[in-house]
């Protein structure tokens, strides 16, 4: 049998050359472990490479595990290159992508319902993007396609998986919480206008 | 008062709606819904003057808006003087509102960590194709593979059997009895007693031991040997009898 | 000034973006310290990812450095890389493997006796394959060799234990009603076998 510390040597290796997430699964084949055993050792390296403030880091995406750069030292990479990056997303991009992030599986239907416009353009343009991509039908009327997020969605957002989503409770109730707080300054305005 | 239009093209008509119930700083509990509609209504006549297109969509909810402002001035109906069975006609699109809001609230965050993903670099892969050797063998095996092949199996053993209850076995040509009296007699050329036992090799199989029995009791009766065993189940010895008359004949 | 923490693992984040061998005076303009610290700095990075005996290492090129991995690991890495190729097994090696399932242990003898025909090869295949292993000795004549299926087998086909094979019994009447149904080809052998 292999040791834990040449298992997670070879890891570390099989993740640099691979570049891509890498795939718990298929780097628990190579040694024959089971997948269990193999996520623990992932863990242990992240967790290496983060308490002792290594320049690289090792994330988790949906089972898989990248080598990545440490977000603080963005600007001394700015300043040795200017990597290519990626062209942000539109507000309505950023809309769309939000309700099927959180409501996933979902119609183009239920979208338009809540953003009350339609969104076939924008929907095109997430999914060229890999950042959303069908899923299935829906049992409804016409069988309209379902939409989801993909890995690339959570890659690209910093998310291990979709848990990662801040809850969208919390959400809500920060709208309502502003709502009451602000509801005497309201109430000042509402007077206001009356006098206006 | 007056409120300055913003000429952004609205994401929709409910980001416009937000934007204005926002603006005038109103309580979305307690939106009021005249003052709102004129300015909604203000704001889609001002984008069509700047040949703006519109996308129906923000007609439809300045219908909505018109509609619900009609109904709040319609005395309320009093069932039973129960106020909280009275429906307020905003209650839907206050709820259409939140849940906007909510989303927008939720695309604004994911915005902050698109922007922190953008400063995290991974590296492109490694050329591969000095580490791919030859494919390993992976061996794909399921369950009813498995079966089959046992049935296949078992079913080829039984038409072996079956085909070998069908047939008889066809013997080769063996020596006949006549034969082997010939050879024995032979044997006594050389000498004058014959041990039964060396008369059957150790290679030999019944037949042949059942043969070279047979063409001794032949022998006997021919008079052509006698034989004489001295304790009960112990050799056999033949000796060749002195013909009586030269030649060996057949009696009777 | 940067402290000597944040430049170490900036560097490290430059190596990991730059790919490519780094020129030290490169690095070194980023933070602007001379040659000579930036040196020492990656000397150190160096000695640490060897130290530690991570998979991936920094190697130093002419006044450069780059990462790059492990040598040791480079099996690990040929088998991630390697495509997996589905083999299927040969009908003899099945019959075999099925032989040795339901009778195990068993001698190459009472395989051989059941099947009519030798099968050293196919031994000899099914032990490469982890499939099958000597599991001990007969006590009869010459001791021969016992053979019982391996723990691959049962994850090969799904069994949680050998209790999972197929009962028997009914392979057995599958058999027979496909004899019956073909009962009418061996008669038209057997009349060809008489007419010859």
């Amino acid at each position: 049998m292999t040791s834990k510390k040449t298992i997670k040597s070879a890891f570390e290796s099989m993740l640099f050359v691979w570049g891509d997430p890498l795939d718990v699964k298929v780097a628990a084949e190579v040694f024959n472990i089971d997948f269990k055993e193999a996520y623990g050792y992932f863990l242990e390296l992240a967790q290496e490479y983060s308490d002792e403030g290594r320049g690289i880091e090792i994330r988790e995406i949906d089972k898989k595990f990248q080598f990545c750069t440490r977000l603080e030292n963005n600007d001394y990479i700015e300043k040795l290159c200017s990597p290519t990056k990626e062209k942000r997303l539109s507000q309505p991009a950023l809309e769309v992508l939000a309700i099927i992030a959180y409501k996933q599986p979902v119609t183009k239907g239920e979208i338009e319902s809540i953003r009350g416009i339609k969104c076939d353009r924008v929907l095109e343009g997430l999914a060229k993007k890999e950042l959303i991509a069908e899923v299935g039908r829906s049992s409804g009327i016409g069988r309209p396609i379902l939409y989801g997020t993909t890995p690339e969605f959570l890659k690209n957002f910093g998310f291990k998986d979709l848990g990662d989503l801040p809850e969208i409770e919390d959400i809500g109730e920060t709208v309502q919480k502003e709502e009451e707080n602000e509801s005497i300054d309201y109430q000042q305005i509402a007077l206001d206008f009356r006098e206006a | 008062m007056a409120y300055k239009v913003k000429l952004d093209i609205f994401e929709g008509p409910f980001d416009l709606l937000v934007y204005l119930i926002e603006n005038a700083e109103m309580n979305i509990y307690d939106i009021k819904v005249s003052e709102i509609t004129s300015q909604y209504l203000n704001y889609l006549s001002l984008l069509q003057d700047y040949n703006i297109e519109l996308a129906s969509e923000f007609m439809v909810l300045a219908a909505t808006l018109i509609e619900i402002k009609s109904k709040m001035l319609l005395p309320r109906p009093k069932i039973d003087g129960d106020e909280s069975a009275y429906e307020d006609p905003r209650a839907e699109l206050v709820q259409k509102i939140l849940e906007y809001k909510k989303f927008k609230t939720a695309a604004e965050n994911l915005e902050q960590l698109e922007e922190l993903g953008l400063k995290i670099y991974s590296k492109p892969q490694e050329d591969l194709s000095q580490y791919t050797k030859e494919p390993d063998e992976f061996i794909d095996l399921d369950l009813s593979q498995f079966v089959k092949a046992f049935n296949l199996f078992i079913q080829k053993k039984k038409k072996i059997e079956d085909i070998h209850k069908r047939y008889e076995k066809i013997e080769q040509d063996r020596m006949s009895v006549e034969d082997r009296m010939i050879e024995i007699r032979g044997l006594f050329k050389a000498k004058s007693g014959i041990a039964f036992h060396d008369l059957i090799a150790d290679n030999q199989d019944k037949y042949d031991i059942v043969l070279t029995f047979v063409s001794v009791l032949e022998l006997i009766r021919l008079n052509t040997v006698s034989v004489r065993q001295h304790t009960s189940l112990g050799e056999i010895y033949l000796t060749l009898k002195k013909p009586k008359g030269g030649e060996l004949h057949h009696d009777e």
